[in-house]
Parts: C-alpha cells; structure tokens; sequence
C-alpha cells in the first residue's frame, strides 16, 4: 500500500533510500562492496548510508570482489541480510564462481535447508564512452544461470520498490541499474530519471512486469534505461499513426511471461529492445516466449533492436551506433508495421 | 601429552569412524562399477574424494569446538564432516542421492551442507574461504563468540581465492582459521611444481598473522596448534593459517590409477599410516589399551553400518522434485 | 582434403592426436594446464603430449585459472598459439574475466593490430552424476559474449578437423568436448563417441553446420552430445514414420543461421535440443533465428527440450530427470508432428 | 648520483612530456563539459584517470627497457605508455576517439595497445598481471632475451591476480618485473583499509621473490631499483616485486570531488611534486640548469601539442566501422 506522492526522486536517491529504510528496521542488513562508505558508491546508491549507520554496516573493501561477494555468501547463510555492490557488471568476470556456483547454488544443494538472503548490487549500461569493459549490461547471462532473482528497475518508484523487495527476499537477488537511468548530476540528463517516490517504504513486486505504455499495434518488450529510449521512440511513432505498447520487464528472473504474450496476442507484433548482446540472451528468450505463447496471433516474425555481437567500441559515434537508440526503435517499428 | 584423556579417546574413536566410513564408501562406490569401471553406475556414482589418511587434520579442532561454529570444507569433505558431528545418516544418505539425504539428493558428495552442526563444502576449490570469512563478520557482527573454520588444499594455496580471504581476515581481525591440508598432491601435480615456497604456513607474513606449520599428520600435534589459534580467533585477536602435512592414502579420486605417485611413497605413506600410529601411541601411553581400541572399533563400525543401512534404506526422491529449491 | 579411412578412434584420441600433429608442425603451439602433463589430462585429452613434446611444451599448472589463462593470452599475443585447458568449464567463474573481457576483447582495442590465437579447451556435460557444479555446458554463455569462437564437436572426426582449425585460427577459440562423447573407457559407454578419423591432418571449418541426418518431417537442432541423442530419437521416431533431420550446429559462434533456416523451411518444424539451461540461451537463439528466417514455413510453434533453469541435480533419478534425454525428445516430436 | 647524464635527462624530458600530456588532456577533458559536468559530453567524453605525479614510477624503468620488452599497465596508463615510448600521436588520437588512433577508436584511454613497442592496459584491476607472466613465458620459449613489466595499483596487490601472477612467474622463473605503484588510495579507499600490511614488496616472500621498497617518489631511485630487477630478469634469475611510494596529484578520475583526502594530504603532496623535485636537485647537481629546464619544457610541450594536433586534426571512424575487427 502506498500513498500518493508529490516528492519525485531521482532513482539514485530512491535507491539508497530503499536501503536505508530497511537498515533501520532489520540490524540484520549490511552493505558492503568498493567505495560504499565515504564515497557513497561510485554511483550514488548507498549515498548517506555511512554517515547514518556507521562503518560496521557500511563496509568499504578492498579490490576482492571474490573475496566480499563469497563473504557476502557467508555473511546471508549465517543470519545477516547482506547488500553487496559489484561495482560495474563487467567486474563480474572476476568473481563469477562466487556469484553464480555458490550464492545462487546453496539453497538448492541443501535441499532447502539454508538460505541465502543476499542482495548483489550493479550499475550496468553504456552510453557514456566508458568502453568495452565498463558499458556492458550483461543481464542475458545472468537471467540464463539458475538461482538467482534478477531485476532491473526503470523508475525511482520500482527502484525503491524493488530494493526493499530485494533485501526482503530470501533468496539471491542481483539488483542492477542502469547509469543512464539513475538522473546523475555528472551523467547524461535524463529526464525520465527522476519520478514520484513515495516517502514511507513500499515493496514492488519481482518477476511482475509493467505496462510502461499502453497500444495497440506493436509491442515493445524491453527493459532498463531502454524503457526511456522506448517511451521517446513511441511519442514519435504516435504522431505517425502507429501505437505501441511498451512492456517494462522489470525482472528477468522470474520472467513475467504471461505479460509478454498477452501483449504481443493483443498487437500483433513484437519487438524485443536489449541493450544487452543481441545473440543467445533476453532478446531471443522474449521471442521464443511470445512465439510458443502467441503463435496464431503474430502477423509479422518478431524483430531485435540490440547491441550486436560486438564488444562496446568507445568512440562516441561508433558507441552511439552500437547501444539501441530511439531512431533504431523507431524504424524497426515502422518496417514491421508497414511490412 | 598433557591432553585430558576424553580428548584423546574421542580423537581416535572419531578417527575411527572417519576412516570406517571411508572404507564402506569405497566398497560400496565399487561394488557395481566394476570390472568394467564405469563412473556413472552404481549406488554411488559421480566422482569420489575420499580422505583415509587426513584424519588427524579433521579431528584435531573437535575438542575445541563451540556449537554453531561454522565449517567450511572441500571437495573432499566426509572427514571433517563426520568430525563436525554432521548427521552421518543423513551424509550418508546424501551420498547415495536418497530423499532424506542433508540435501534430499540435490548435493551430493561435494555439496554437503547442515545448518546445525554449521558446515557446507564445495566442489570447486577455494570456494569455501571467502564464505568463512563472511561467516565470520556475521559472529562479529551478532556477537555470537563463534569461529569460522576453513578447510583448504595445498594446491588450493595458489588460488585467488586464498590471498582475498586471508588479507580480508586479517584486515578486518576476523575470527577464522585457515587450515591447508597439505597432501603434496593436488590432482597429480605435486606442490614444488605448484607452489613458489615450501610452506604455505610462509604466506601468513603476507597477511601479518601467525603461521604454523604442523609437519606431522598427527592429531595431538594438531590438536594443540588449533586449540592455540581457535582460540586465538575466539579472544578476538583474528585469523591464523595453519599448514598441516598430510597424507592422502588412496587415489585423488576413485578409480585414479594413481600413476602419477611411486611406489615407494605410497608405501612410506601406508607406513606411517596415522591411525594406526595413533592406535599404537595410545597403548603405549597407557591411554587406550588394544581390547578398549578394538570395543572402540565394533562400536564405530556400528555406527557407519546404521548410517549406510539408513541410505540405503530411503528412497531416492521423485524424478519432478528436481525442480523444489532454487527459490525459497 | 581427406582420405577415406577405415581407422576408428574416439573423440578423446581424435582430439589429442590434432594436437600432437599441430605440435609438430608448429613450434609455436604448446599447451598448459591443471593435469595436463603427467595426468595426459583428466578427460585425456592431452594423452601421450607429455612424453613427445616434453615439459617447455606440455606444462602443468598450479589451480591458478585466471594467472595461467591470462598466462596464455600474454602468451598469444607474443608469438606462441597456446592451448589452455580449463578443466571443467563449469570452472568459468574463477577466471571469466580473463577470458571475456580480455581473450577475446584485445584485437577489438587494438583495432585489429593484435592477434590472440590463444585456444582455450574445456569439458563439458553431465550424465554420471557429477552434481551441480561439474555437469554444465554453458555454451550458451559463452556465445553469448563477443570476441570467443564456440565450437562443440560432436564426433571424433569434427573432433581432430575441429581441434586442428582452432589451433590456426588467429582468434580466440573455446574448443567444448562434452564428457559423454569422448569415448572414454569410465564414462558411460556411446557408441557413437567412436568413428573414422583419417591420420593425416585435415581440417572442419569452423562456423558449418553439418546435417547429421536428413529428414522431412521436422528439423532438430542441437549441439554435442545431444546429436547422440537426437540420432537414437529419430531412428525410433522413423519407426513411427516420422522422418527427422537433424542439424549438428558444430559452433555456437558464428553460429551457421542458413543451415537452420534452410532446414526449417523443408521440414516446417523445429526442436531445439539444448543440454544448457533452457531460459536466455541457444535454444532461444535458433529458434529466435527460425522464426526470423522462415516465419511463413513454420506449421506449429517451435519446442525445445533443454535442460530446466535448475541446478543440475546429483541423484541419478533427479540428473536423468533433467538432462535431455531421447525419450524427452521423442515425446515431444511425436506432439509437435500430431498437434 | 653515478647515473649516465644522458639517462638523466632522458628521464626528465619524458617527466616533463607526461605532465604536459596529463595537463592538457585534462584541460580539454573538462573544456565542454563544464559548467555541468557531463561526463559524456565533449571532445574526450568517459572515465579519464590520470597520472600527474607519478611519472617517477614509470620513467625510473626506461633507460633499461629493452626493444620488444612487453608491458602491462593499468586503467590509469598514459605516463607509462610515453614512458615505453608509445606513439604519442595515436596514443592521443585514440584517446579522443579517432580512427587514427592506436585502436581506431574502440578501445580508448584504458585500452591503448601497441605492438612496437610492445605494449597494453586494462580497465579491469589486475587484470594485466598474468598477460605480463604469458608475455615472459613466450619470450623464454622463443629465447629473445626480452622481460615482461607489470603494473599495478596498491588496490590492485589484495586481488586474486596478484597472488596467481606472483606465484606463477616465481615457480617458473620468468623475467618479470611486478611493480606496484602505492599511491596510498583506491579511489577513496586508504591502503590502510585495504592491505593488511604496510608494505606490498613484503609479500615478495610469499613466493620466494625480492621484494624491493622504493620509499620515495623520485625518478633515480625508481632507476636504480629496477635497473635490478630488470637485469636480474633479463640473467634468467627470475621475477621481482617492487613497490614504489608514489602520489596521485589529482582525483581518482577526472571530475572526483577527492572529498576523502584531506586538504593537507593533498597541500603535502604538491609540496613535494616529484617533477619540481627532480628539476630542482638536476640543477643543484649541475646535471641540467634551469635554462636547460625551459628548453626541454618547450620542446616537449611541442610535442604533446603536436599529438594532440595530429588527433584533433584526424577524422572520427564510420560508425558501421564499429563491426570491424571483432575477429581476425
Ligand atoms: C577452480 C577449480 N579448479 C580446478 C578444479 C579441479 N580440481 C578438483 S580437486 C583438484 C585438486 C585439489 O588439490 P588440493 O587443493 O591440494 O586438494 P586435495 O585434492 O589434495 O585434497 C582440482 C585441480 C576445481 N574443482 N576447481
Ligand atoms: C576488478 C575491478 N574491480 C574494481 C574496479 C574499479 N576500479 C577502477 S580503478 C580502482 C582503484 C584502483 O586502485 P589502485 O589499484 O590503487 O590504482 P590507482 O587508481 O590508485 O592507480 C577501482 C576499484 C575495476 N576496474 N576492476
Ligand atoms: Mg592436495
Ligand atoms: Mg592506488
């Protein structure tokens, strides 16, 4: 239940809200990772935290991120809550195992007997000329290991929502956001970015999907800070005739499947925009998925507006050529729907 | 040895089963794999590391221990389990992938984890350290007064894994113990060939924490080089490494030919096997005679029977329960 | 070209003697790993390299994946042509940046000045009850990421042509041998894990298809040692008067779109056999690259029978429950060919 | 000092080229995108970390370095890429994202490759150790008497690679020289929070290596501790680890409030510039005299100018041109 609100946030503001909030009422719950405490992460997302709650809870480690995420593992099994920030996904190379083999495999090895109620924190996204090693979402890769929850909130709302939801949870949940999506003062403006956040702490819903838009003759399944270039891209299709809807996944895992097929019975047309690699990832999932689900319905093959199978070049027009960009989405709408 | 005899007797009696339960695993893993070795058949398929040997290693720490210290093992786990206390029916039973198994059958072998006594282990090698460091920061955190408690190969020293949990540790004055077992041999690849210095027990200066070499498999040795550094972690005064030579007796796995080890180091090591020596201490210190050892044996050999009666006794879990647990 | 041959060997042979004869040839080639020497490698396949080429060559390491993996990318790119073997590639985790972000992203930074013909072999697969983390294939992830050639021989001549092309190849091969097909005399015995094998070297390009059944009625697609099984399936499934061609992908990356498509639009139906977990993977991929390709062809929605997003479980029930089987394949072409 | 006058002035021209280098990347870094600071606006949009400060660390090894000697640097490269003698021409074009630069712009300021000389960076910490280990172990097979140089941050010293890289090039006696530049900080992070023990070049024992402490931020105490290490991999004898006492002048990157150093941190660290430090102690010594000083100041400003010229000058790639070279 939540109230109506005035106040907008940025989502980097709801983000560390949702954290502090549950730091107060559960001593359980810790944050840890790089740059967390004075610092306030790199991103913003644990900003305050230090000051309100002091260095025992609000962790700065050293560059071991093996090290902090397995003792994050650790730290959940053993009746702690902990949030633990992997400071850019493209880190994860880096301590994979520890994420993928071990936070996310315990409960099932134990056969239900131990729980591991830890929050991964990531900032995820390109856009900015970071390069090939700090501009990847890598959402796809994660979604295709079992074990772990994984969301990607679009809007301060969800942001908070969906923390206070994570750090609830008792399993594993990654949590990445998006940098272009957190309304930075020093990242590229976004207006989208900034949005009603309600002041008391509410819970969203993992592994719901939204409709972010409503339409009628394409649906737009997407996910991230590609919510926004979606939302830009149907204002214009809009004033070509053309109605889109726009599915906020929100979560990978669980995936809200139902959402998709029902969107995609009711317009005829899907496509699938990820800022993630556009081979073997969510791309093809949600197209599989609408396909087996909506097979008599679809008037036209499904159509990707990803990043391609390439790593992200860091010159600005080679980089803005590469990441989905409203004027992809808008014409890869417009071939579908005049095709 | 001023150690009170109820250590002692509990040390050997522990050594007992340990090995006893080795023994059966080993038969039972063969029994229908061969002549024709095939790892997938049997009771007990899947690959099998098995400890007869590193027993000292496993039972030195239990008298020191506390309930709720938590233990983080191996791929090669049974011996510190069964000196954890971990349920041994329900061990067993997770061995042979039966419903009542600690992981109704999901884990097996490398993946045994109880809540109480706290224990898990892994197949993957150092996977366990950074988990007791976290471990540790929750009993800090929670002041519990418990310790953490990691198990880890010589050839996992040369991980990452190691140098991010031990700096962690001692950064942070975390109650843990690091304790190398050090079996010369990871795989086939014997340690001068994987490891830049002799000892590992070295590396602690890298981390300004003690560490202690124990150059004997012998479990009053290791009992008071652990006594000393759990308790150590216990005052608050932080982590220790703590190297122990040690002999694996049978095959990295079962089934490995073995090759790759001489003649004449196999049979040194069956030699100076440690829980016959052990045995033959206790007579001689008066602590255990030969007729109280063998009482001692029927008992524990008792006790693994019941366990492997128990597995195999229970039935294996529904095919469709594949899919419970992966979310809570 | 190659000369008809009636000697048979297995995989695992197959693949060590590619080795041994590119070592021969090539100065440059040499190969490292846990066990590799001494030991000839856990899944033997670098039997008898030890004794031919000697230890400067043939060298084993310390559990030290991301030093010696990224040992081999510096090699690489100095004049060798490493071979790496990660021995189980569930094993991915503790050295994942290495190879991700760093194999196969430095010709893409250089601008294509640097070469890394580095190849980096590993097993794959479950069946014998490994448990969770010594039973995935994860090719799926791996083709997701760009920069990294996938191949999956499924049978010992692909294996040694295979072997032999990665080793050429100037960029970054991860050369997947599934356990199951190896032959290994251990491992649960396959027939088809043994076949012809010319003893001169020849190479199998890599990026084909390669059709290892025709059929009329349905295609399947599928990759390693599901191609056993898809081949077990579709000799019971003509019983039935069901006629099954069945694509042999042989690499993930590139991965050969035409021979999918073309495929589909003769048979009309897909199955998608997929040993990796189902969600976010390959078989979302090709079907994803049917339904672009041939979307007026397809008489019923595309079906995979992959392994579920579960941990691979260790009881024999539980395992055999999961992995794609022939009967799980069987069932679900005689749906897919009767709906 | 008994250092040849012509590597004395060799190493303050390239100081003074790196400052230059550093000073004006900064300078059109921030040109358009302040007053609010976007970090992907303008001429040089992204993460810019620099190096002003720690030239010492980076020009100390090059009078040593040999054609063909490989190496690795980190996320914050560009005093040692001018060091090594990196074209500075692409090396600038490729920061500003042009197709003439080292990588034709998809690689950027933390991905600068050159193949003569032999060079690469990373943006993932630690991630160029073991390269620098394979580096070696391709120059000890094919007999080319070259070394491998590997960089690193005091950050970098409690990652996993570390410990792997260190323990590999000490077991197999490679020429490798591991240099940790110990600017006291991870972005905000203190070495004190971080490390567990004051000094990286202690951990050196852990494998077996020298470990070698330079205390002060200064070009000819750089020079002599690594013209050791780098004969000493250069004779065969095996690896070093070197760890220089250095100063980060400006923020983590570039836009960093560098709210978590204090002011008299920061006050203390411009005091003792090791470029004004260096200039001055060449003239006392009669090694350079500041006429001499300001010559070399113009010539080498002329050529940082004439890089970034020759970069500003070059077109931007095709954006299809982002396809290209993802394979050979
Ligand atoms: C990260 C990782 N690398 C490699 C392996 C394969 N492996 C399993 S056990 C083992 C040897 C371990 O040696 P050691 O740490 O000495 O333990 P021991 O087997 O001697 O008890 C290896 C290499 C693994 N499980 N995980
Ligand atoms: C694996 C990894 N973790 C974290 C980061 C983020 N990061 C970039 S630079 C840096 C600090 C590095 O500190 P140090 O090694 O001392 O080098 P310095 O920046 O001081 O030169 C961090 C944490 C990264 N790039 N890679
Ligand atoms: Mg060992
Ligand atoms: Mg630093």
């Amino acid at each position: 239940m939540t109230t109506m609100t005035d106040r907008k946030l940025t989502m980097q503001k709801a983000i560390a809200e949702g954290i502090a909030q549950e730091m107060a009422v559960d001593p359980s719950v810790f944050v840890m990772g790089e740059d967390v405490g004075v610092y306030g992460g790199i991103f913003g997302a644990t900003e305050g935290l230090l000051d309100k709650y002091g260095p025992e809870r609000v962790i700065d480690t050293p560059i071991s991120e093996t090290g902090f995420i397995g003792a994050a593992v650790g730290a959940a099994i053993n009746g702690m809550r902990p949030i633990v920030e992997l400071m850019f996904v493209d880190f994860f190379g880096v301590c994979m195992d520890q994420i993928y083999n071990n936070m996310a495999k315990i409960h099932y090895f134990s056969g239900g007997n131990i729980k591991v109620p830890a929050v991964l924190t990531t900032a995820v996204g390109g856009g900015y000329s970071d390069a090939g090693q700090h501009s990847q979402t890598l959402w796809g890769l994660f979604a295709h290991l079992p074990g772990l929850k994984v969301v990607v909130p679009s809007s301060a709302y969800d942001a908070k929502g969906l923390m206070i939801s994570a750090i609830r949870d008792d399993n594993p949940v990654m949590y990445m956001f998006h940098k272009g999506a957190l309304g930075l003062g020093w990242m590229v403006n976004n207006p989208h970015a900034t949005g009603p956040v309600p002041e008391e702490s509410y819970t969203v819903p993992i592994g719901k999907a939204r409709v972010a838009r409503e339409g009628t003759d394409v649906t737009i399944v997407t996910v991230g800070l590609s919510v926004h270039k979606a939302l830009d891209a149907a204002a214009l299709l809009e004033a070509d005739g053309v109605s889109a809807e726009i599915i906020d996944l929100r979560s990978l895992v669980p995936l809200d499947r139902e959402a998709i097929v029902a969107s995609v019975q009711k317009t005829h047309r899907l496509l699938v925009v990820d800022e993630d690699y556009q081979s073997f990832g969510m791309s093809g999932e949600v197209i599989t998925t609408a396909v087996q689900g909506a097979f008599d319905y679809l008037d036209a093959p499904p159509v990707r507006v990803a990043t391609p199978d390439i790593p992200i070049p860091y010159s600005h027009p080679l980089e803005t050529w590469t990441l989905p960009s409203v004027d992809r989405i808008v014409a890869a709408v417009t071939e579908m729907v005049s095709g | 040895m001023d150690i009170p005899k109820a250590h002692l007797v509990d040390m050997y009696e522990t050594m007992v089963r340990i090995r006893r339960f080795e023994e059966r695993i080993r038969e039972l893993y063969f029994a229908d794999k061969l002549p024709a070795f095939d790892i997938a058949a049997g009771l007990i398929p899947g690959e099998m590391h098995l400890a007869a040997g590193q027993e000292p290693v496993a039972v030195g720490m239990r008298p020191h221990l506390h309930p709720g210290d938590a233990i983080t093992a191996t791929h090669r786990p049974h011996h510190v389990a069964i000196a954890q206390g971990v349920d041994l029916n329900k061990m067993a039973a997770e061995i042979f992938g039966r419903e009542t198994g600690l992981g109704q059958g999901k884990g097996g072998h490398m993946h045994l984890f109880s809540v109480e006594p706290n224990f898990g282990c892994s197949g993957i090698i150092g996977e366990g350290m950074p988990v007791a460091v976290g471990a540790a920061m929750a009993f800090k955190a929670r002041g519990t007064g418990n310790i953490a408690l990691s198990y880890f190969g010589e050839g996992a020293a040369n991980q990452g894994a190691f140098h991010e949990s031990l700096n962690l540790a001692a950064l942070w004055k975390l109650p843990v113990v690091f304790i190398c077992e050090d079996n010369a041999y990871a795989i086939s690849v014997p340690k001068a060939s994987s490891t830049a210095i002799p000892d590992n027990s070295d590396r602690a200066s890298a981390y300004g924490i003690p560490g202690v070499l124990v150059p004997e498999n012998d479990p009053v040795a290791v009992y008071e080089v652990m006594g000393a550094a759990m308790d150590r972690a216990r005052r608050g005064d932080g982590p220790s490494l703590i190297e122990i030579k040690t002999d694996r007796l049978w095959g990295h796995f079962e089934g490995d030919a073995d090759a790759y080890r001489s003649d004449e180091f196999k049979e040194d090591m069956n030699v100076r096997d440690p829980l016959v020596a052990f045995g033959k201490r206790l007579v001689e210190e008066g602590v255990l005679s030969e007729a109280e050892q063998a009482a001692i044996k029927e008992k524990e050999y008792a006790t693994v029977e019941a366990a492997i009666d128990f597995a195999l006794a229970s039935p294996y879990p529904a095919p469709e329960a594949a899919l419970n647990h992966v979310f809570a």
